[in-house]
């Protein structure tokens, strides 16, 4: 029972085989399930064997399309676009999270908004959206922060809130302004976490950005699951999303060897 | 240097923490103090009775109760460059490096945030005068090896020293040290006596120091004073500390070091230990040894009632 | 104003928009009308709450829609093009061969509220039940078709293509009433504001002569018109054959001068009280609506049904005769 | 310039004005953009008047609907219970998380495979959650869990981790077997940080419960609002969007309350 | 007692940490130790010698680079109920009460975490019997007023307390104590010592404390160990904190509290400042002080040429 206790240690090939474990039965029980449904109808769209999943792939990735676009790529490349413009957008979430933890005016004004405005459902309202942001490619980015900005503001304002006031009262003690406080013993200190809850948010941002490309692209991970889903086409919805989940998955993994090599003393203190 | 005028006033000031069943539980009772510029104040008093209360009233971390704290005069306004602090558990900044703890405030007193963006030649420039600096000082304090090492990366009692130099560099107008030679061995704290001594005679600090060690207090300090929740008045028992002892060390200031061991220093020690340090003596209020020049007093009625 | 929005959403009706856009016809059009038309690709609903919201100046939709969505809140709306109505497009699905007789009391999944439900009302109509007799299970339309074929304890559906055709496919379904069997009830637009498209006669005629041209190209035989299907077959993510399929359970009108004739025709007109009193019963004219007389529609000979004062619902076939007199400038 | 410093400080009516400055900012803006509307065309639907929403909420609230029903209150319980039940279940995620976080084996075995399964936007595989879940109420419960469970479980993860390592030596020395070391010593300490964060995911609960409730429902505040999305009846979505941001408001305010109250040694320490 | 067979054995122990650079640092340096049960071993050594980091080695809660720890032959397993640590930096539970954080372990001990839904009425009487114990320590503590207060409601002495009597009450076979008494103050640290001597004596434990202050160690100890990195080998400096000391201290155990002013004390004090802690007096290695019976050693032949 040794290998159940706190103290167990994996070595590295023992912890790769208990890590693909889970992957292993998910993958199989699926297999399995396809079978027997394409046993009893070959025709079956719901769950594709592999081959015709990559048949999908194929098609969609390494041929040309009418246009003479391999779709994939063009989609990724849509998608990710919106993406990064959104996480670059987060830093405000963070310097708004920020204030609000440190300046007592900021949370007066922000926080109880922030915090209800959180619980909107706004994908609920979406005329008024069009409204206000149109039907461009800015309408689907704010979408996406529409989505997530409140939940970082929040999560970095608790984090400001957390770190121990002695930081602060020894920062001014050494002649640190506002500003260094803020942005030179704060932010710096709360960074790895504030990352960690950004990549944790990945997940709401592409379902945010799924939801906005539904609504009105002409290109994207997202339009394209929305477009070929009416013909239930699984073999390309399965591999889009299974795309999509590994593109956040290594982003996150980016974030995650970020954080260790950049920020040494987080991990140990 | 000690004729100037008070510069610090604590008045009538009272600490009160609200206990589990609501009733607030007195922490300092009615403390009277007076300070002139230049002063080395060591503080010493049981375990608990308000020691680091009293530093951070002073460094306008927290505010009394009742009664008042005046800087020059006015109402302490909220913590900044004038009054250093060490605190008790030290807390460097986890995210620098020593050097980048030492050379913290030199960095943000010198430019703001951003004049690094604007003027990076300056910056860099005026950056390595810093680090120089701060290399002398981590020399003195014996981690010259460290620069690079981050706090988690350090003993207990390598950090105290860190926070030490990270402190002194900046000679505050105050500087409120909360026991910090509480994990040095006896090497290494004797030395760091005689190097706090040395800053405090060249930058005419006012400096509070925290101690357990009143051999430690009798020595540093130009002034010792005794904080204790052990004395009697006539009411009876002593809710709450008060400044039982406040007067000035004999001998002059800074002393040789021959004194630690003189006969004069083991007599005040002992006098210290017994007047205000014993749970099972209680001084009464009538007792205390207040006679430093600055030391003064108010009195509640119940507390003494002169008439008897 | 010389720059439109024109909003679209994938249909085999309204795939000849996307055509009319990628072969350069709508542009030709609309340069002849010296103006810019964009045509802005989205889900349907999204689509025709982006017209109602004022985001864009026309959009494709049925005629039910129309009616209680734009007209239904004050969007005088024209009808610009019929381009079709569903012959089979629309159909209610059974498994375990349920028949009209055996339906009773089943459940029933659908979007509520939309042409699925239109159909099962007329569906229970014609066999003399109510919609009580049933029970309506709302199911969002992306993944009804899925949702229906991965649960056999789901008896019926109502939907539209392609997901008919997708479900159809499947051993054990039967069809057990669709479209066809309600010729010319739904009916395929284009609807145009009204107030736009009074002040902007060019956005009409530039709209209606790019698509008798695509309609005229779909209407040839051979190659072109196959290398026209092709393509909007691909906009559909669809493939030639399941595109042609579901052609075949669209009416489309080809020429300008049938769609005239049905909109001046007196069928249309008795349609269209099916389609406002069932949305009437289901409150889709407004809660407060006491008739289904609260939206006027006026039709090409000039007759109102409903309220006149509250003319929002427009049948004008002016545009499409002058493209039936040839009259269309290019 | 002291109202915007890290000092400044506001009586309870000063915060409170701040506070409501940019609700009132909000309400303004609609209210007048609602009224343009409706100078262009007096039954516009988009942004209803307060007097249509009244009576929408009236409607739905106050009268019987063709069942004999009061809509909003058969529908907020259809709602709160999927909700009530999810909550219930993130209990799971907690200990997930937890044992993720202390032992080694759970670490190997679960933590890649949530880690990635977390970036898996599970709204576009509906069709086979339904097959594994079926139609019921359970698949509506299953959707949202799908939506925070990993979310939830990475965050504890993260935040079991974080309890310094000498926390544990220490109950171990004391004689503390793994169950008190995981129960006694390391749950209690995140806690409150774990509500926390159960509180910031609220609205992705309430945004799959609306998602869920699009499919295969017949009452619930997310059915609704997609029914009657059909007639763009905004005088009933407002009120109803707005009611669900309040419920959720409200209930992240009792967590607050209650981590207040319960976990007075969290703020200070 | 002390005739019993030595139980803990470090043997050529390494301890070396990562630099910047990546080249190991060695904290540690070949550390050989014998202890038997019961002993009261004091440790002393400058500042960020590496005494912390040799107590985390005997509690298992660090792994040496090298060589090994072994606890009755056999080597060390995890961090348990055997062996009691008080952290210099305390570290209690912040989120349980004094009174429950000393109840902590007997709780734990008694019943696991869900005995008590079983048999609540079996486990509340327990529980009553637990706390009575801890009132007892509380009182000895000095804090018997603070049982309902948290942690952060402490002053540090009050904290170091805790931790103190949170790890006595369990009464582990050996007990590790890191600088327990750095923050007290005279008199309480006095009642501290004597409450500590009582309850080795009582359970017979072995017990590690490490602590600044010489007068302590030698007053406290039956043992004394310094670890220092201040020595020269014949291959030059030395790298790393070796054991420059191992004795006992003069005169049996426990002591009479007037050895503690004794001339025979300030002698020993004044030979390990001396020999061991100065960083000015480098100490051969030849000529440590190791005089313990249990003391033993092993040299590289570069350390000591022995031909010479
Ligand atoms: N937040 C608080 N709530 C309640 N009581 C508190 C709080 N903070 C401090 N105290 C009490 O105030 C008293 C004084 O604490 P303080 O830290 O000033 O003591 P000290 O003199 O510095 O002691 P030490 O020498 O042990 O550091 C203690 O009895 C402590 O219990
Ligand atoms: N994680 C680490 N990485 C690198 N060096 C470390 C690390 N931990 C400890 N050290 C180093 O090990 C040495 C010994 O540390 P330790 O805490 O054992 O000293 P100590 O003897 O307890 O000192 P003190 O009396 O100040 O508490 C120090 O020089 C320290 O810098
Ligand atoms: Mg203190
Ligand atoms: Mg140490």
């Amino acid at each position: 029972m040794k290998f159940l206790s706190m103290h167990a240690k994996f070595g590295p090939v023992t912890t790769a085989l208990l890590s693909a474990s889970l992957f292993v039965l998910c993958v199989a029980a699926y297999f399995t399930a396809s079978h027997i449904r394409h046993q009893e109808n070959p025709k079956d769209k719901i769950m594709p064997t592999i081959g015709k999943m990559w048949k999908g792939v194929e098609n969609t990735a390494f041929k040309e399309d009418r246009k003479g676009e391999y779709r994939l790529w063009v989609d990724t490349w849509a998608s990710a676009k919106r993406l990064g413009y959104s996480t670059l957008l987060l830093v405000l979430a963070v310097l708004l999270g920020l204030h609000m933890g440190l300046y007592p005016f900021f949370e007066a004004v922000f926080y109880r908004f922030i915090l209800f405005f959180d619980k909107v459902p706004a994908l609920a309202l979406l005329p008024i959206l069009f409204i206000i942001f149109g039907l461009g490619e800015l309408s689907k980015v704010m979408l996406i922060l529409l989505g997530v900005f409140p939940t970082i503001a929040l999560d970095t304002y608790l984090r400001a809130k957390a770190v121990p006031r002695e930081q602060i009262i020894k920062g001014r003690t050494l002649g640190a302004g506002s500003a260094k406080i803020t942005y030179g013993v704060v932010l710096p200190q709360i960074m790895p976490d504030v990352l960690n809850t950004i990549r944790l948010n990945f997940k709401a941002m592409v379902l945010f950005l799924i939801a906005g490309e539904s609504l009105a692209a002409t290109a994207g991970l997202g339009y394209r699951i929305f477009v070929v889903r009416r013909y239930i086409a699984m073999e390309i919805i399965i591999p889009y999303v299974l795309w999509m989940s590994l593109l956040a998955f290594v982003a996150d993994l980016l974030v995650r060897l970020w954080i260790k090599k950049r920020y040494a003393w987080y991990q140990a203190h | 240097m000690n004729d100037t005028n008070p510069m610090l006033h604590l008045e009538d000031v009272y600490m009160r923490y609200p206990s589990r069943d609501g009733t607030p539980i007195t922490i300092l009772n009615d403390i009277d103090l007076k300070v002139r510029q230049g002063e080395f104040i060591t503080v010493v008093g049981p375990s608990g009775c308000g020691k680091s209360t009293l530093l951070r009233l002073i460094l306008g971390a927290e505010s009394p109760t009742e009664g008042a704290v005046l800087l020059d005069g006015k109402k302490l306004d909220a913590p900044n460059r004038n009054r250093g602090i060490v605190f008790q558990k030290y807390s460097l900044f986890p995210h620098l490096s020593v050097m980048d703890n030492i050379v913290f405030g030199l960095d943000a007193e010198a430019h703001g945030m951003f004049l690094g963006w604007l003027k990076p030649g300056q910056m860099r420039q005026r950056r390595r005068a810093f680090r120089d600096q701060a290399q002398v000082y981590l020399e003195r304090i014996g981690l010259a090896d460290a620069a690079d090492k981050y706090p988690h990366e350090l003993s207990g009692g390598m950090r105290q020293r860190v926070a030490i130099a990270q402190s002194l560099i900046m000679k505050p107008r105050i500087l409120l040290m909360d026991e910090p030679f509480g994990a040095l061995d006896h090497a290494t704290r004797t030395e760091m006596q005689l190097f706090i001594l040395e800053q405090w005679e060249q930058a005419e600090m006012t400096i509070f120091f925290v101690t357990h060690d009143l051999e430690e207090a009798c020595f540093l300090g130009s002034r010792v004073l005794v904080l204790s929740q052990y004395y009697q008045t006539d009411a009876g028992r002593g809710q709450g500390a008060k400044i039982v002892g406040d007067f000035a060390t004999p001998g002059g200031h800074p002393k040789p070091t021959d004194f630690l061991y003189s006969e004069e220093m083991s007599q005040l020690v002992h006098r210290i230990r017994s007047e205000g340090l014993s749970p099972d003596n209680l001084q009464h209020i009538r007792d205390f040894n207040l006679t430093h020049r600055d030391a003064f007093r108010t009195v509640n009625p119940e507390e003494w009632q002169r008439e008897q | 104003k010389t720059k439109f929005k024109v909003a679209w959403s994938i249909y085999v009706g309204w795939m000849p928009w996307p055509y009319a856009e990628e072969s350069g016809i709508l542009k030709k059009w609309a340069d002849a009308h010296n103006i810019e038309i964009e045509l802005v690709q989205m889900d349907y609903v999204a689509s025709i709450e982006a017209y109602v919201a004022g985001q864009v100046d026309a959009c494709v939709m049925t005629n039910m829609e129309m009616l209680n969505m734009p007209a239904a809140s004050g969007i005088d709306s024209t009808a610009l093009i019929i381009g079709d109505y569903s012959n089979g497009n629309d159909a209610l699905l059974v498994r375990d061969g349920l028949t009209a007789k055996t339906i009773k009391g089943q459940e029933i999944s659908l979007v509520e509220l939309t042409v699925s439900h239109y159909l099962l009302n007329r569906f229970l109509e014609k066999n003399n039940m109510k919609e009580k007799d049933v029970r309506v299970i709302n199911t969002s339309d992306s993944d009804i078709g899925p949702i229906f074929l991965s649960n056999d304890s789901q008896k019926a559906v109502v939907t539209w293509n392609p997901i008919v055709m997708q479900i159809e496919q499947h051993p054990g379904i039967t069809k057990l009433f669709s479209s066809a069997d309600v010729p010319g009830e739904i009916i395929d637009l284009m609807a145009v504001n009204t107030k736009t498209l009074k002040k902007n006669p060019a956005l009409g005629k530039a709209l209606v002569g790019a698509w008798y041209e695509v309609m005229s190209v779909m209407s040839r035989r051979g190659a072109d018109a196959d290398k026209a299907l092709g393509t909007m077959a691909a906009q559909a993510e669809s493939s030639l054959v399941e595109f042609k399929s579901q052609l075949k359970t669209t009416a489309m009108f080809y020429t300008a001068d049938a769609a005239v004739q049905y909109a001046s025709g007196p069928e249309i007109k008795k349609n269209m009280d099916y389609v406002r009193q069932f949305c009437f019963r289901h409150g889709l004219l407004g809660e407060g609506a006491e008739s289904a007389d609260v939206v006027g529609i006026q039709y090409p000979d000039g007759s109102v049904q409903g309220d006149k004062r509250n003319v929002n619902f427009r049948f004008d076939v002016s545009y499409m005769k002058m493209a039936a007199e040839g009259k269309l400038k290019r």
